[in-house]
C-alpha cells in the first residue's frame, strides 16, 4: 500500500493545496475541531470529528440561487451559477462519507439539484479511518465500518504513517497527483491498529442498538406511538441537532432585497422550528411534539420508505453531544424499539 | 449549464378577472406569447414575486387551452395580497409544472364523474372539468356540485352559467350557505346537498375544498355507499422547493409537491393524519 | 463601493428625528437657509423613543456610514418621558457596538429643539465630517447590500 | 443529595401538595441528563438524577408547566431561582402553581470541557479529592476537577436562593465574583482587537437558536427573528452583519432582565462566549445606573423600564475607554 510518513503530512498538504483548494479538520482555540481551508503550517486535528459536519462543502448553510432585477413591471432573472473549482476534503470520517451518499439520494434525484451536483463533481472526498471512536459513536448500527471508510479515496493511520487507497477514478486521480510523495509501505502495523479499533467498536456502549424496529413499513405504528409526548417534552425547539447533523437536508428558500435587486437564496432550515410548515391559513404541525416526531420519523421511517430501507442517520453522534438537553436519536430509538 | 428547477421563468399577466370579492383569476403567458409550459389537469406551478415570496398554486386552466394558463387565487397571505394588487402587464416568475395530476387518461377514462367543490376549491377542479368538456367522448356523465358562502363567492360563476350549464350531459348543482336575495337556487352546506342529490354510486368523485367540508362530504359519500378508492382529492401544504427536496410538505413518507397533490382517499388512509 | 482616489468619500448619514422637536428643528434650519450636508437623510419618527436598536442596525446594514438620533431635550419630550428611555437604551446600545469593535463615532444621540435650527445644521455638519474621517462603514455592513 | 430530593418529592406527591415533579433524568452516559417531568414515585426512583452534570436550568419549562392543571414541584439551584423570580416579575409564571425546593448549587460540569482535553470514550467519572478520574474506552484518565467546570459555574455570582418554599441544605450568600473580568479585559483592548475577537467568535455561529430557546428571559411568544413580517426574519447567518445583528439584539432584548444564569454559553454548540455580551450590558447598567441584579426581587423596575432625569448622556460611550 502507498504511504507517507506522518511527520511529512504537511508536505502532502502543501502539494495538494498547490493545485486545488484543500480543506482539513483543524483544532480551534476552544478545543473543538472544524474544517478550514488549508494554509501553510496548519495542523491536522486529532479530534474524532468536527462540530459542523462536512455537508457544508456540498450543501452550504446559505447559498445564492438566483438574482432578480425588478424594473417597473418587468423582472430580469439572472443566473448566477458559476462553475465551481476543484477542491479536496481531507480527513472526513466514515460517517460523514456515508452522509454524502444519503444527500446524493435527495439532491441527485430527479430533478437534479445543479448547485449540489456541481460541487459534488468538483469535490474529492479523502476519508480517514477512525482509530479512537467515542462513546457517542454508533455508525456500525447503520452498517458503516469506521475502519473502512467510503469516499473517493480513503486513508489509514498506524500512528507513524498514513496509507492511501483509491475507491474510484477521482480517487485514483488524487493519489496519482501526490504519488511522488508516496512510497510503498508495509501494512502489518496498520492491520494491528485496525484490529484494535474493531475491538473497540464492538465494545462501544451504543454498539448494541438495533434498527430492526424501524423502516417504512412501520410508519403508522411509530407515528401513532404514545411515546412522542414524553420524548419531546423537554425539547427546546432549537435547531442544534439539525444543523450539526450530516444528513439533515431540509432547506428554506428566501428572498433578500439588497436595495438594488433581489437575491433569492436558500439556507438550512429545521423541522424543529415553529414556522417550518406554517402557512397563511394554518399549521399542520402546531406543537413541538409534531415537529420533534417529524425529525425522527423522517430519519427512521420516511427516508427508508423512499430509499430502499436506507436510514437517514449515520450514527456520527454529533446530536448526542451537542443537544442542549441531551435528547437524541438514540433515546428515541430505544424508546420506540419494538420488543 | 442545464437549467435548474429552482430557477424560474418569466410570466406576464395579460388579464386579471375579479371573480369574487377575494378571488381573482390571472391569465399568464410567456413574454414571447403562448404558455410557459405544458401541464396536466391537477398539476401546480410555483408563482412568485421576487422579494415578496413564492407559493404553489394549482393551474386552473385546462391543458387543452393552448394559449395561456390561468390561476384563480384567493387573497389570504402576503404573496397573494401582492398578486391581487397587480395590474395587467406585470411580470411574475413561474416554474413548474409540479406534482402528479388527476388520472384523466387512465382511471378516470370512461367513468361517470362527480365533482364536488367548495369555495376556492373549484380552482384545481376547473382544470379537469374543462379538460373533460374538451374530450367529452372519453368520459361518461358529469355532475358538478359546487357550493360557497354566498352567490358572490362562487368562483367562475359566469363560466359555470354560460358554458358548463349549457353543455349537454353536464349537470351543475350550485348551493350557497345562507339564503340571499336574488338567489333562487339551493341553500345549504355541500355535504348535506350531496346527500340530498343522492348521486349514483358508480361515479368517480373528485373533491376539493376546505378540510372540514371534505371531511363531512367524505363521510356522507361513504354513507351513500361510495368507497374510498372512488374518491380523489388534492392537497396543499407549505412548500418551498416544489421538487421534493426541501422537506416540509410531507404527509408521512409522501411529499405533496412530488407524490401529490392528487391523492385517492385510500392512499391517504395509509398515511399519518398530519395535514 | 469603490472609493475613487480623486473623489472624496461621501458618507451616507441617517438621521432619525423626532416629530415634535428635531424634525421641526431641521425644518427651521432649512427656512433659515442654513447649510447642512446632503449626505444626511432624515427619517421622521413620532418620538426618539420609537427608535428601536434594530432601526440603527438596519440603517447600517442598508449602507449607512453613520446614524444619528435626534430628539427633544430631556424634560421636553412631547410624551413626557420618551427621550429618557431613549437615552438609556442608546447609551447601552452604543456601548455594546463599541464593545464589538464598531467605531464609536458612527453613532450619536443629540437633543435638538424646534427652535434650534442652527444647532441642527451645526450638528449635522460636524457629524458628517466625523464620519467622513472614519471612511466607509465596513464593520457593520451587509456585503449583499453594497453597490457594485 | 439525590436521595433526599427523591424522598421529599415522593412525600409531596403522596400528600397531594404537587401532582408532578420537574427534575432531570439519566440518559446513556454519565454526563447525559435531560430535564424531565415525573408523575409517580416509581418514575422518581427509577430515573430521577441529581449530580454534577445536572446543569440545565429548568425554570423556563415552568412557563409552560405552570399553565397546566395542579401544582408542580421544581428543584431550583440558586442561579435558577433568580431566573424564576424574573419570570414571576414578568408574569410569565404563576408563582402559586409551583412548589419550589431550593437546593445547593455546587459547581456543575460540562462534558465538552472534558472532551476538549482530548479525553474521549467517556464511560464513567468520579471526583477524587479534586482530581477527576474518568473511565474511558481507552483506560483511565485524570484531570483536575475544576477544569471540567461548566463555563457558567466558573464565576458563580450567588449561592443564595431568592425564592423557595423550602430548602434542602443550607442557604448560601451572594458572592463576590470575578465575572466581569473578561468583559473588562476586552474593554481594555483596542477597537480593532475587539472587532477581531468578536468576528472570530460570532463567525462560528450556526444560528441554531439554542441560546435563544434555552434562555429563561427569552420568552416572547414570537421572536422577531422568526416573524416574516418583522423584516429581519432570518434562519441562517447569510452575512456577517446578520451574525452581529442576531447576537446584539438577542443580548439587548434581555438587557436588564438577564440574571446571568449562563445557559446561553452552556448550550452553544460552537462554544461562543455569549454570556460576555450579556455581562457587558449588566456591567454597563451597574456602573451607569446603579447596581442591579435581575431576578433578585419581583417588584423593582428594570433598568431599561426606568430612568432618572440626571442619567448620563449617550456621549459617555465616546468619552471613555480605549478607542
Amino acid at each position: 500500500m502507498l504511504k507517507i510518513s506522518l511527520d511529512r503530512i504537511n508536505e502532502l498538504f502543501e502539494a495538494i493545496s498547490a493545485s486545488q483548494t484543500l480543506y482539513i479538520p483543524t483544532d480551534r482555540e476552544d478545543g473543538a475541531a472544524e474544517y478550514r481551508k488549508y494554509e501553510s503550517g496548519m495542523k491536522l486535528s486529532n479530534a474524532l470529528n468536527t462540530v459542523r459536519s462536512a455537508k457544508d462543502f456540498f450543501f452550504p448553510q446559505t447559498e445564492n440561487l438566483v438574482d432578480f432585477k425588478m424594473e417597473g413591471k418587468n423582472i430580469e432573472v439572472i443566473d448566477i451559477r458559476k462553475e465551481s473549482e476543484d477542491f479536496v476534503i481531507f480527513g472526513a470520517r466514515a460517517c460523514d462519507a456515508r452522509s454524502f451518499t444519503i444527500l446524493d439520494k435527495v439532491f441527485l434525484a430527479e430533478p437534479v439539484d445543479s448547485y449540489y451536483k456541481t460541487r459534488r463533481e468538483h469535490g474529492t472526498v479523502v476519508t480517514m479511518a477512525c482509530t479512537r471512536p467515542s462513546e457517542t459513536c454508533f455508525c456500525g448500527v447503520f452498517g458503516i465500518d469506521a475502519t473502512a471508510p467510503e469516499g473517493d479515496a480513503a486513508c489509514w493511520s498506524d500512528g507513524e504513517s498514513i496509507f492511501f487507497e483509491a475507491h474510484n477514478e477521482k480517487g485514483k486521480k488524487f493519489i496519482d497527483s501526490i504519488s511522488s510523495l508516496l512510497e510503498d509501505g508495509d501494512t502489518a502495523k496498520l492491520e494491528e491498529t485496525r484490529e484494535k479499533t474493531r475491538a473497540i467498536l464492538k465494545k462501544l456502549p451504543l454498539a448494541g442498538l438495533s434498527t430492526e424496529s424501524f423502516g417504512g413499513e412501520r410508519m403508522m405504528e411509530h407515528f401513532n406511538s404514545e411515546k412522542w409526548g414524553e420524548l419531546s417534552e423537554s425539547c427546546l425547539g432549537c435547531g442544534t441537532c439539525t444543523f450539526v447533523c450530516p444528513t439533515c437536508q431540509c432547506y428554506d428558500i428566501k428572498d433578500f432585497n439588497t436595495g438594488h435587486g433581489i437575491k433569492r437564496f436558500r439556507c438550512w432550515d429545521s423541522c424543529m422550528y415553529s414556522d417550518f410548515t406554517k402557512m397563511a391559513h394554518g399549521n399542520p404541525r402546531l406543537t413541538q411534539l409534531e415537529r420533534f416526531r417529524q425529525r425522527f420519523m423522517h430519519k427512521l421511517v420516511y427516508f427508508p420508505a423512499n430509499n430502499n430501507g436506507e436510514f437517514g442517520c449515520v450514527g456520527c453522534g454529533r446530536c448526542l453531544s451537542k443537544c442542549p438537553i441531551s435528547m437524541n436519536i438514540v433515546k428515541v430509538m430505544k424508546a420506540l424499539e419494538v420488543k | 449549464m442545464n437549467n435548474d428547477a429552482l430557477i424560474p421563468y418569466i410570466g406576464v399577466v395579460t388579464d386579471i378577472r375579479q371573480d369574487t370579492p377575494d378571488v381573482k383569476t390571472f391569465r399568464v403567458v410567456s413574454p414571447e406569447g403562448g404558455k410557459v409550459f405544458e401541464h396536466m389537469p391537477g398539476q401546480c406551478a410555483m408563482l412568485s414575486i421576487p422579494g415578496v415570496g413564492e407559493g404553489m398554486f394549482s393551474i386552473t386552466s385546462s391543458p387543452t387551452n393552448k394559449d395561456f394558463m390561468e390561476f384563480s387565487i384567493k387573497k389570504c397571505g402576503c404573496l397573494t395580497t401582492w398578486l391581487h394588487a397587480m395590474d395587467v402587464g406585470q411580470q411574475i416568475t413561474i416554474r413548474g409544472p409540479y406534482g402528479n395530476h388527476f388520472p384523466v387518461e387512465t382511471e378516470l377514462k370512461g367513468k361517470d364523474l362527480l365533482f364536488i367543490a367548495g369555495g376556492i376549491g373549484l380552482a384545481p377542479l376547473r382544470s379537469v372539468i374543462n379538460y373533460v368538456r374538451d374530450n367529452r367522448s372519453d368520459y361518461g356523465d358529469v355532475q358538478i356540485v359546487y357550493g360557497s358562502r354566498s352567490k358572490d363567492d362562487l368562483v367562475d360563476y359566469k363560466e359555470i352559467i354560460d358554458e358548463w350549464m349549457a353543455d349537454e350531459g353536464i349537470e351543475v348543482n350550485l348551493t350557497i350557505d345562507n339564503p340571499q336575495e336574488g338567489w333562487d337556487g339551493h341553500v345549504g352546506f355541500v355535504p348535506n346537498y350531496v346527500k340530498e342529490l343522492n348521486p349514483s354510486i358508480n361515479k368517480t368523485v373528485l373533491i376539493c375544498g376546505p378540510p372540514i367540508m371534505i371531511k363531512f362530504t367524505l363521510a356522507g359519500l361513504k354513507e351513500l355507499g361510495f368507497t374510498e378508492t372512488q374518491v380523489y382529492t388534492t392537497m396543499e401544504l407549505r412548500m418551498k422547493c416544489a421538487v421534493g427536496k426541501c422537506g416540509r410538505c410531507n404527509i408521512g413518507s409522501k411529499y405533496v409537491c412530488k407524490d401529490g397533490p392528487v391523492f385517492r382517499f385510500d392512499q391517504l388512509d395509509e398515511l399519518p393524519d398530519e395535514y | 463601493m469603490q472609493v475613487n482616489e480623486n473623489k472624496e468619500f461621501e458618507p451616507l448619514i441617517v438621521a432619525f428625528c423626532c416629530n415634535w422637536c428635531s424634525y421641526a428643528g431641521a425644518d427651521l434650519s432649512g427656512t433659515n437657509r442654513l447649510n447642512y450636508p446632503t449626505n444626511v437623510k432624515i427619517i421622521r419618527v413620532p418620538c426618539s423613543c420609537r427608535v428601536n436598536p434594530m432601526f440603527i442596525l438596519r440603517a447600517f446594514q442598508r449602507g449607512a456610514d453613520g446614524v444619528i438620533l435626534c430628539g427633544c431635550h430631556p424634560g421636553d419630550c412631547h410624551y413626557t418621558s420618551g427621550n429618557y428611555f431613549t437615552r438609556r437604551r442608546m447609551t447601552l446600545l452604543f456601548s455594546m457596538l463599541d464593545f464589538l469593535g464598531i467605531e464609536r463615532d458612527r453613532t450619536r444621540v443629540e437633543w435638538v429643539s424646534a427652535a434650534e435650527g442652527a444647532k441642527f445644521a451645526a450638528t449635522m455638519n460636524e457629524f458628517t465630517e466625523a464620519v467622513k474621517k472614519l471612511g466607509p462603514n465596513r464593520r457593520l455592513e451587509d456585503l449583499r447590500c453594497r453597490k457594485q | 443529595m439525590q436521595e433526599a430530593m427523591i424522598n421529599r418529592a415522593k412525600q409531596l406527591l403522596a400528600d397531594g401538595t404537587v401532582n408532578r415533579v420537574i427534575g432531570w433524568k439519566r440518559g446513556e452516559f454519565v454526563y447525559d441528563v435531560t430535564p424531565a417531568i415525573f408523575e409517580t414515585a416509581e418514575e422518581l426512583d427509577a430515573e430521577f438524577v441529581y449530580d454534577d452534570f445536572t446543569a440545565a436550568n429548568v425554570s423556563k419549562y415552568l412557563v409552560k408547566e405552570c399553565k397546566k392543571e395542579g401544582k408542580i414541584l421544581a428543584f431550583l439551584k440558586p442561579c435558577d431561582t433568580y431566573s424564576f423570580n424574573q419570570l414571576t416579575k414578568e408574569h410569565r409564571v404563576v408563582r402559586d402553581n409551583v412548589y419550589i425546593i431550593g437546593i445547593p448549587g455546587g459547581p456543575k460540569l460540562d462534558a465538552e470541557k472534558i472532551k476538549a482535553k482530548g479525553i474521549t470514550g467517556i464511560l464513567g467519572a468520579k471526583n477524587d479529592n479534586g482530581t477527576f478520574v474518568i473511565e474511558t474506552l481507552y483506560g483511565e484518565e485524570k484531570m483536575p476537577y475544576y477544569e471540567a467546570l461548566s463555563t457558567k459555574c466558573e464565576s458563580c455570582k450567588s449561592k443564595k436562593h431568592v425564592v423557595y418554599d423550602e430548602l434542602i441544605g443550607d442557604d448560601g450568600e451572594v458572592l463576590e465574583s470575578d465575572r466581569f473580568d473578561m468583559v473588562e479585559k476586552l474593554e481594555n483592548m483596542s477597537a480593532q482587537e475587539r472587532y477581531d475577537f468578536w468576528r472570530e467568535q460570532l463567525s462560528k455561529c450556526i444560528r441554531c437558536n439554542a441560546c435563544r430557546n434555552v434562555c429563561p428571559a427569552c420568552t416572547c411568544e414570537k421572536c422577531v427573528f422568526d416573524n416574516p413580517d418583522s423584516g429581519v426574519e432570518n434562519k441562517a447567518p447569510a452575512d456577517s452583519f446578520e451574525e452581529n445583528m442576531f447576537h446584539i439584539i438577542r443580548a439587548f432584548h434581555v438587557a436588564g432582565r438577564c440574571t446571568d444564569c449562563g445557559e446561553c454559553s452552556r448550550v452553544c454548540p460552537q462554544n461562543i462566549p455569549l454570556h460576555l455580551l450579556n455581562r457587558k450590558f449588566i456591567k454597563d447598567i451597574n456602573s451607569l445606573y446603579g447596581n442591579y441584579q435581575a431576578g433578585e426581587d419581583t417588584t423593582s423596575r428594570a433598568p431599561l423600564n426606568d430612568y432618572k432625569t440626571d442619567d448620563c448622556e449617550a456621549s459617555i460611550v465616546h468619552e471613555r475607554g480605549v478607542e
